[in-house]
């Protein structure tokens, strides 16, 4: 008999909008000592068939259907007796592990006060934090949560959601935002639980080389439907359906490395030794470097790929070669006439925050024209509908604001935006990170679609070296706001030469290779 | 027994004890010090502390003798000395500012070349000129008397005050409240009850919420109950309304020197325009229409024929202003609009003058400004309130009605005629008191006519207690504490 | 919502149309007729010198509303100017205003408008300077920190990397963008200054004499308030209601304009 | 710790010492002439210009202003801001000899806000869009929007005239202080209701708290230990700067219900045109309302681990 048996979910939120069906009609079975995934793109409904197994979706959730555990209906449990169940018989690794731990509350107190709950020991506290990479430093001093890294969060909220040995842990995205090597800590962690300590997990995650690693079953779900389900080797080989082909193939790791070679095109754009502090904070704080001497061309049509240790100092790198940061030592030079202003353009991280909210789309995407006085609505009109097309987007979306917008079609609108005034140089920060792979993938295809039609030079900042490589022909690695080494992706990716390069794609490759 | 050992709890407006760095330290109203001389019934002066005095044949030394038999409250027997050694601090201290009346020597007793002591109750008094109407001039605060141990080198009190009157202050805590004990040695009629606890209540709603409330029995001091409160509060059977006219007269003075209001006809018309009937409801009827100077309440008032002329004022003004209209100024002090109905007085004016072709702006302001607007004529007409510092009027006369004399000064009144010079001169002169009256009472129908100021009402204090105290009276100046008595 | 807009918007019609639809002018005295209960001539009755409670109620509305309005309005621009000025430009600039914004904010405003207008001396002027002193600050503050916020936002940067000018970004883009939060303080301000305005004039710091204005009615009505409570309730309760109105509308532009992350717009 | 305190007194100096100036400037833009005034309040009823003159002279008004800004600051340093030119007496003594009243009026009004605003905003957080939760909003935004004379006029009419509940006026017991205490508090407990709301459903919506609900604790635990102490130093912030808005609001109240306190002498001040007391009025207000959104920030400090120790790692 099964562990957990999820008959026919359907949750429906009631949003101002009108009602919303997230969930509809999943039926999920987790047996004793069984690994599940739950993978799809975001928004899929995994993490609220999570909540709804602990009942604790907000308050605008209408939930039908049946959630067992054991037999036990939890439907007809009362509160209390949900209580009850919560973190000894269902734990929780929840998914925003920034914003799980209580702030004002040191992780041992949290510890000790979830043991006490349960009727453990309070002894056994370090050692599950031990157990889950988080050595007591020093047996006296408490950790506030603001002290604590990502990666540690993470890991604390572990040790707390196992801390009342549940016989189900929900693992919500247990690895997302972490870095190569963290992933693969976790993944290892998680393992070694259920084999000390016999549970089952169910593991919600979109990242489909964790599920692989860890599952022994795997559930796709699309739409709050699920649209293929089976063991996890089987289903990594040989996907049926082809929402899970495409999903399968939109992973980086699965992408093949960038093989047309290093383009000798005339240079667009360099940067030659430019450096740039940075004041931040209050009045007595030093100014950090955040760009040092750092120098690179850009040749007309080609993708370099920039990528780095986080807080290297890309981005600003990017700012001054737009010229909206000026550099202290160092020179930017760009083979354009005019400004560069509407030669370079940048599409960034975050499609959401990359539009005015108060505007409608429509007329966002044509600011450009009336910034440069480059025509009325007729011409931008003209401009606008073949690369609304090329980007496979409809045109009635022009008509709604930022907001009522996903992110894909927003970053792809913003890409409208940048090519909208045909500039030379493309300048994109992260321009998927907060994208799902799907969408990341269709991004990016885009963009390298249009770079071979308009002879584009793009400068692609990403941490996902897999990515970078497979779009970029050449990589410059930055490292303390230097560009330490510039090489072919492939070469770069196998064979890098300087030592920064090499730490960076071992721990990237660390990461990888313990979850596959 | 009960009744005569229960406190009796009474509020006032402001705080009556200001202190130690005041002239008195309390007010005569709390009856803890005397004065020399007090009003009378009438408003004339009677002997408080004196038993007699006597003027010399050319009114320049007068000779005062003190009543026997006065002890002051720290047990001391009272002296000439003590009285001498009051006027020297007076003279040190001078001018002096208190809340009351400033004390000012040269005000009070111009030309005083020596106060000596003759014997253990005699004293006398020496000026360079004749002073017939001395006594008018010594009653109430002009003629306090405190015991000269009181006083530290600067001429402050150095403790509680130490007076001679049925009460004695016990204990004071300022801006609060302050306690009055009965004074058993005291000379005269005893005060009718023990302890008198007075306390200072701002608000006028709040000072009638605590009688309702019974928290106190009685209200004290100028303002003690605007009259609207008060004659609501009399509604009830609980309390008993006791007004008494004040030496206060009510007045809309007038800017005159080169000012569209330096032709008489303007102000002659602007007065018969005046409605004061109407004022005075605004006062509950609780004031007296006049067209006299001169408040009702001093000994030298005449009454003088008053007229309401709607019509023939407005003729007169045509007279002045044609077909014109003119556009006036009036200013009223922002402190009067909590004592008395200023804004709706103001209002009713400027009603009232808009029939004579006078345009009025009200202006409200606060001390400062209303008297730096006053002194320098920058208006045409202020609401202003006169109180007789003593019994003699020929001060106020001479600081009204020439062109140098300080309230004209003040105000910018720049009043002169030749006539009315002539009576003031005639009347300081005149040592016979009855010949002076005459020419007192010339000068008031003159100004009755020539309009310097334009007299409007006298003023009546207002006083509500608690039923359960009897003998609580309002008088000229305060209300007779010393006689308050529990009903039963 | 929707009740308070609608109650507002007619006093106010009501109150800035008061040469049309008040009964009587607002100082015609007849001393005949004192402190007389409502009656058919005089729907609410009349005050201490005989004039129509109901017309000076209307005519005082004005005054009251207009001087809030206009009070408020001087802040809100002054804070918009300094606060947009500041959070755009940074550097000196937003130093100099920082500095100016913490000074102002580290001020006791209640007891600084009464000294201020205290010192000036009664009427509107001085009501108006002492409001604006006391409030801009927390206008500059709002508006400095929703136009960094906005400076900083990611679309501000991408307008300046397509090549828009200063110029354009702050009034086609940051001020607009601005108006949500400073509408709702500026309505929340709105009902503060009404009671502020109120406040100073029972403390007789309050317009002129004869205008009528609400917080002057009750001044003068404290006097006569047994006798006739009307007096002092019906500007009382205008003030109420108007306060509480433009408070309900302030509360309602909060939640429409929450943004779309549900944010909060203001505390 | 220590450090942190110091800082925050830096930063407390300059908003001081901008009250000094707006103080000094009232002192200047006032209408009237400060030697004319003291000399008529000392007696003199027509001053002449040569006895203005000499007064000026006196008070040193004839010096440059930021000269007279000095020496008036140097005196305002020691202590000494001046006599009142109405009673001769030593503002400062005035002022420290009435403070404690204010005070002791200011904290039962803040005590009293604190008691009625903290717990029912807070229930109407966690009941959120209940019939009691739209029912306080509303109650709180009517308190928001009465006038706080009116409301002390009703209050004395109903409690100490009619019920004789308690006294109209003065001081004396804790029961004197009910009254104005409570129209002091209206204000400051509606914001604190609305506050304490707001706090309370932000505090609810944090992913923290469902993570502690996943971990099966108590819901009260969940709700006033993980919720409410991170929530803890805004409102302690609030809390801190509406005691100088309670300040202000003394004026009205102090006059109402016959408190000698501050805000009594600044309106006698006012009306008197006594400005070395309205000077001084400003500067105390100051003073105290920086002291308290120091103590404010100190107890921030003291309640949220993340000051403490990143003040100590920093
Ligand atoms: N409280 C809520 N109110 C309204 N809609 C909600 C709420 N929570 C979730 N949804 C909606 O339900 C759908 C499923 O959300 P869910 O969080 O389960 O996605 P997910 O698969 O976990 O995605 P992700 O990978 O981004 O975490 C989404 O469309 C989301 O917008
Ligand atoms: N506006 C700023 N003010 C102060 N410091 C800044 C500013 N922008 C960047 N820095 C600092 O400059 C350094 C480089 O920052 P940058 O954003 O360029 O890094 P990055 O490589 O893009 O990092 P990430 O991968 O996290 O985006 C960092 O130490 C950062 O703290
Ligand atoms: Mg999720
Ligand atoms: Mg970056």
């Amino acid at each position: 008999m099964s562990h957990l048996t999820i008959r026919d979910l359907r949750v429906t939120f009631v949003t101002p909008t009108g009602p919303l069906a997230a969930v509809n009609g999943v039926d999920l079975d987790v047996a004793p000592g069984e690994i599940v995934a739950l993978v799809g793109q975001s928004g899929s409904g995994k993490s609220v068939i999570a909540m709804a197994t602990l009942r604790l979706l907000p308050a605008n959730a209408t939930v039908e259907g049946q959630i067992q555990l054991d037999g036990r209906d939890l439907g007809a449990c009362s509160p209390a007796e949900m209580r009850q169940m919560r973190g000894a018989d269902i734990g929780l690794i929840p998914q925003n592990p920034a914003a799980s731990l209580t702030p004002v509350l040191s992780v041992e107190m949290q510890m000790r006060e979830t043991l006490r709950r349960h009727g453990r020991a309070l002894s056994d506290g370090p050692d599950l934090l031990a157990r889950m990479g988080l050595p007591t430093r020093n047996s006296r001093r408490r950790r506030y949560p603001f002290e604590l890294s990502g990666g540690m969060k993470q890991r604390a909220l572990a040790a707390l959601g196992i801390a009342g040995r549940p016989n189900l842990l929900i693992a919500d995205e247990p690895t997302k935002g972490l870095d190569a090597r963290l992933r693969s800590q976790i993944v290892e962690t998680l393992a070694t639980a259920r084999h000390q300590d016999d549970m089952s997990m169910l593991i919600v995650t979109h990242d489909l080389d964790v599920a692989f690693a860890l599952a022994d079953r795997v559930i796709v779900l699309r739409n709050g439907r699920i649209v293929e389900q089976g063991r996890a080797r089987a289903l990594a080989r040989a996907p049926g359906d082809p929402y899970t082909r495409a999903l399968v193939a939109a992973q980086p790791s699965r992408m093949p490395v960038c093989s047309a070679g290093p383009r000798r095109g005339p240079p667009i754009l360099t940067a030659d030794a430019v450096g740039r502090r940075m004041k931040s904070g209050g009045l007595f704080a030093r100014p950090v470097t955040a760009v040092a001497d750092a120098s690179l061309t850009l040749a007309q049509g080609e993708t370099l790929g920039l990528t780095g240790p986080s807080g290297c100092g890309k981005s600003t790198l990017a700012r001054i070669l737009l010229g909206l940061l000026r550099p202290d030592t160092g020179t930017i030079a760009h083979d354009t006439a005019g400004p560069l202003s509407r030669h370079a353009q940048l599409l960034s991280q975050h499609p959401e925050t990359a539009f005015d909210p108060r505007w409608r789309l429509e007329r966002s995407v044509a600011e450009p024209f009336a910034i440069h006085r480059l025509g009325g609505p007729r011409a931008t009109r003209a401009v606008v509908r073949p690369l609304l097309e090329a980007l496979d987007l409809s045109p009635d979306l022009l008509r709604r604001f930022p907001r009522q917008v996903s992110g894909g079609q927003l970053q792809r609108l913003a890409l409208v935006r940048a090519l909208l005034v045909q500039p030379k140089v493309l300048i994109l920060d992260e321009p998927t990170s907060m994208l799902d792979v799907l969408t990341q993938a269709q991004v990016m295809g885009a963009i390298r679609d249009l770079q071979d039609t308009r002879d584009l030079a793009c400068l692609f900042i990403s941490h996902d070296l897999d990515l970078a490589a497979a779009f970029s022909h050449r990589i410059a690695v930055m490292e303390d706001g230097r560009i330490v080494e510039t090489a072919p992706s492939g070469q770069l990716r196998h064979a890098p030469q300087s030592d920064a390069a090499r730490r960076l794609t071992e721990a990237f490759d660390a990461g990888r290779a313990r979850v596959a | 027994a009960n009744a005569q050992t229960r406190e009796m709890v009474m509020a006032a407006p402001r705080d009556l004890a200001p202190g130690a760095e005041d002239a008195y330290y309390v007010s005569s109203i709390l009856y803890v010090w005397e004065p020399l001389v007090q009003f009378g019934p009438d408003g004339g002066p009677v002997p408080q502390l004196l038993s007699g005095w006597e003027m010399s044949e050319d009114a320049t030394r007068w000779t005062f003798t003190l009543r026997d038999g006065v002890t002051w409250h720290n047990g001391d027997a009272l002296t000439a000395e003590h009285v001498v050694g009051t006027f020297e601090r007076i003279i040190q201290v001078s001018p002096k500012r208190s809340p009351f009346y400033s004390m000012h020597i040269d005000r009070a007793y111009p030309g005083l070349v020596a106060i000596e002591a003759q014997d253990a109750l005699t004293f006398t008094m020496e000026f360079d000129s004749p002073r017939p109407t001395l006594p008018h001039q010594m009653v109430n605060f002009s003629s306090a008397v405190f015991h000269p141990d009181n006083f530290d080198a600067d001429g402050n009190f150095n403790d509680l005050v130490i007076g001679t009157g049925p009460f004695r202050l016990v204990s004071h805590t300022p801006d609060q409240e302050l306690v009055l004990e009965r004074f058993e040695e005291y000379w005269g009629t005893p005060a009718g009850t023990e302890r008198v606890v007075v306390r200072t209540i701002p608000d006028a709603d709040t000072r009638a919420a605590a009688l309702r409330a019974e928290e106190i029995v009685g209200v004290m001091d100028l303002g003690a109950m605007p009259p609207e409160q008060a004659a609501s509060l009399a509604e009830d059977d609980r309390f008993e309304l006791n007004a008494h006219p004040s030496s206060i007269s009510h007045f809309l003075h007038v800017s005159g020197g080169d000012g569209p209001l330096s032709d008489m006809r303007l102000r002659q018309a602007i007065s018969m325009a005046i409605d004061r009937e109407a004022i005075v409801q605004l006062y509950r009827g609780f004031t007296t229409p006049t067209a006299n100077f001169l408040n009702v309440n001093n000994p030298f008032h005449i009454d003088v024929p008053l007229v309401h002329d709607p019509e023939a004022a407005a003729d007169l003004a045509a007279e002045v202003l044609g077909a014109e209209r003119m556009d006036i100024r009036l200013i009223i002090p922002s402190w009067g609009v909590a004592r008395y109905p200023y804004r709706a007085q103001a209002e009713l004016i400027q009603f009232m003058l808009q029939p004579i072709g006078l345009d009025v702006t009200i202006q409200l302001l606060d001390r400062a400004a209303f008297n730096e607007v006053r002194q320098s004529g920058d208006y045409d007409l202020s609401l202003s309130t006169l109180g007789l510092p003593n019994a003699d009027p020929i001060t106020v006369f001479r600081d009204y009605f020439t062109r140098d004399g300080a309230m004209s000064v003040r105000n910018a009144i720049g009043y002169e005629n030749p006539d009315m010079t002539a009576l003031l001169e005639a009347a300081l002169a005149e040592r016979d008191l009855d010949l002076r009256a005459g020419i007192y009472a010339d000068i008031q129908r003159l100004a009755a006519t020539e309009l310097p100021t334009i007299p409007l009402m006298n003023d009546t204090t207002v006083i509500v207690h608690h039923v359960d105290v009897v003998g609580y009276r309002q008088t000229i100046y305060g209300g007779t504490l010393n006689t308050a008595a529990w009903a039963d | 919502m929707k009740v308070a807009v609608t109650v507002l918007a007619a006093i106010a019609a009501l109150c800035l149309a008061a040469p049309l639809v008040a009964p009587y002018a607002p100082d015609a005295i007849d001393m005949t007729d004192r402190l007389s209960g409502p009656s058919f001539e005089h729907w609410l009755g009349t005050d201490h010198l005989g004039r129509d409670l109901l017309s000076r109620l209307i005519w005082g509305g004005r005054s009251t509303i207009l001087l809030a309005l206009i009070t408020t309005l001087a802040t809100l621009a002054l804070g918009l100017l300094t606060g947009a000025l500041a959070g755009y430009f940074g550097g000196l600039v937003d130093d100099g205003i920082e500095g100016l914004v913490l000074l102002f904010q580290g001020l006791p405003g209640l007891s600084f408008m009464l000294a201020i207008a205290g010192t000036l001396g009664p009427g509107a002027l001085s009501i108006f300077i002492a409001v604006v002193i006391t409030s801009w600050a927390d206008f500059a503050r709002v508006v400095r920190a929703e136009t960094l916020r906005l400076r900083e936002a990611p679309w501000v940067e991408g307008l300046r990397a397509l090549g828009a000018g200063h110029g354009r970004v702050l009034a086609l883009h940051i001020v607009p963008n601005l108006l949500g939060p400073v509408l709702v303080l500026f309505t929340l301000r709105l009902g503060r200054i009404v009671l502020a305005i109120a406040a100073l004039s029972f403390l007789g710091l309050g317009l002129q004499p004869p205008n009528a204005e609400w917080g002057v009615m009750i001044n003068d009505a404290r006097a006569y308030y047994r006798g006739a409570p009307i007096l002092m309730l019906a500007p009382g309760l205008c003030i109420l209601t108007v306060a509480l109105c433009v408070n309900l509308i302030g509360d309602g532009l909060r939640d429409r304009l929450a943004e779309p992350d549900g944010r909060e717009v203001l505390p | 710790m220590a450090a942190y305190v110091l800082r925050r007194l830096l930063l407390a100096a300059p908003v001081l010492f901008g009250a000094t100036l707006i103080a000094f400037t009232l002192g200047v833009v006032a209408p009237g002439d400060p030697a004319a005034g003291a000399l008529m309040q000392s007696g003199f009823d027509a001053p002449t210009q040569a006895e203005i003159a000499a007064m000026r002279t006196e008070l040193g008004l004839d010096r440059p202003l930021p000269v007279q800004y000095v020496s008036w600051l140097g005196n305002v340093l020691t202590g000494d801001f001046g006599t009142s030119i109405y009673t001769d007496r030593s503002v400062s003594e005035e002022f420290a000899r009435r403070l404690p009243t204010t005070l002791a009026l200011a904290a039962s009004a803040l005590v009293l806000a604190i008691l009625i605003g903290l717990p029912s905003g807070l229930a109407m957080g966690y009941w959120a869009q209940s019939f009691g939760d739209r029912a306080g909003r509303v109650v709180a935004l009517a308190l928001l929007s009465v006038p706080g004379f009116w409301l002390a006029l009703m209050l004395i009419l109903v409690f100490a005239e009619t019920l004789r509940w308690l006294p109209t006026s003065g001081l004396g017991s804790w029961r004197h202080m009910i009254l104005p205490a409570l129209v002091l508090s209206t204000g400051m407990a509606a914001l604190l209701m609305r506050l304490s709301r707001a706090v309370m459903l932000e505090a609810l919506a944090g992913a923290h708290i469902t993570a502690a609900r996943a971990r099966g604790l108590a819901e009260i635990r969940v709700v006033l230990i993980h919720a409410l102490k991170g929530a803890a130093a805004p409102l302690i912030t609030v809390i801190g700067g509406y005691f100088g808005a309670i300040l202000g609001g003394s004026v009205i109240v102090e006059v109402i219900f016959a408190i000698p306190g501050i805000g009594q002498y600044a309106v006698e001040g006012i009306f008197r045109r006594d400005y070395p007391v309205i000077q001084g009025y400003v500067l105390f207000t100051a003073a105290v309302y920086v002291v308290f959104n120091l103590a404010a920030d100190v107890a921030c400090f003291v309640v949220n681990p993340q000051l403490r120790l990143g003040a100590r790692v920093a």
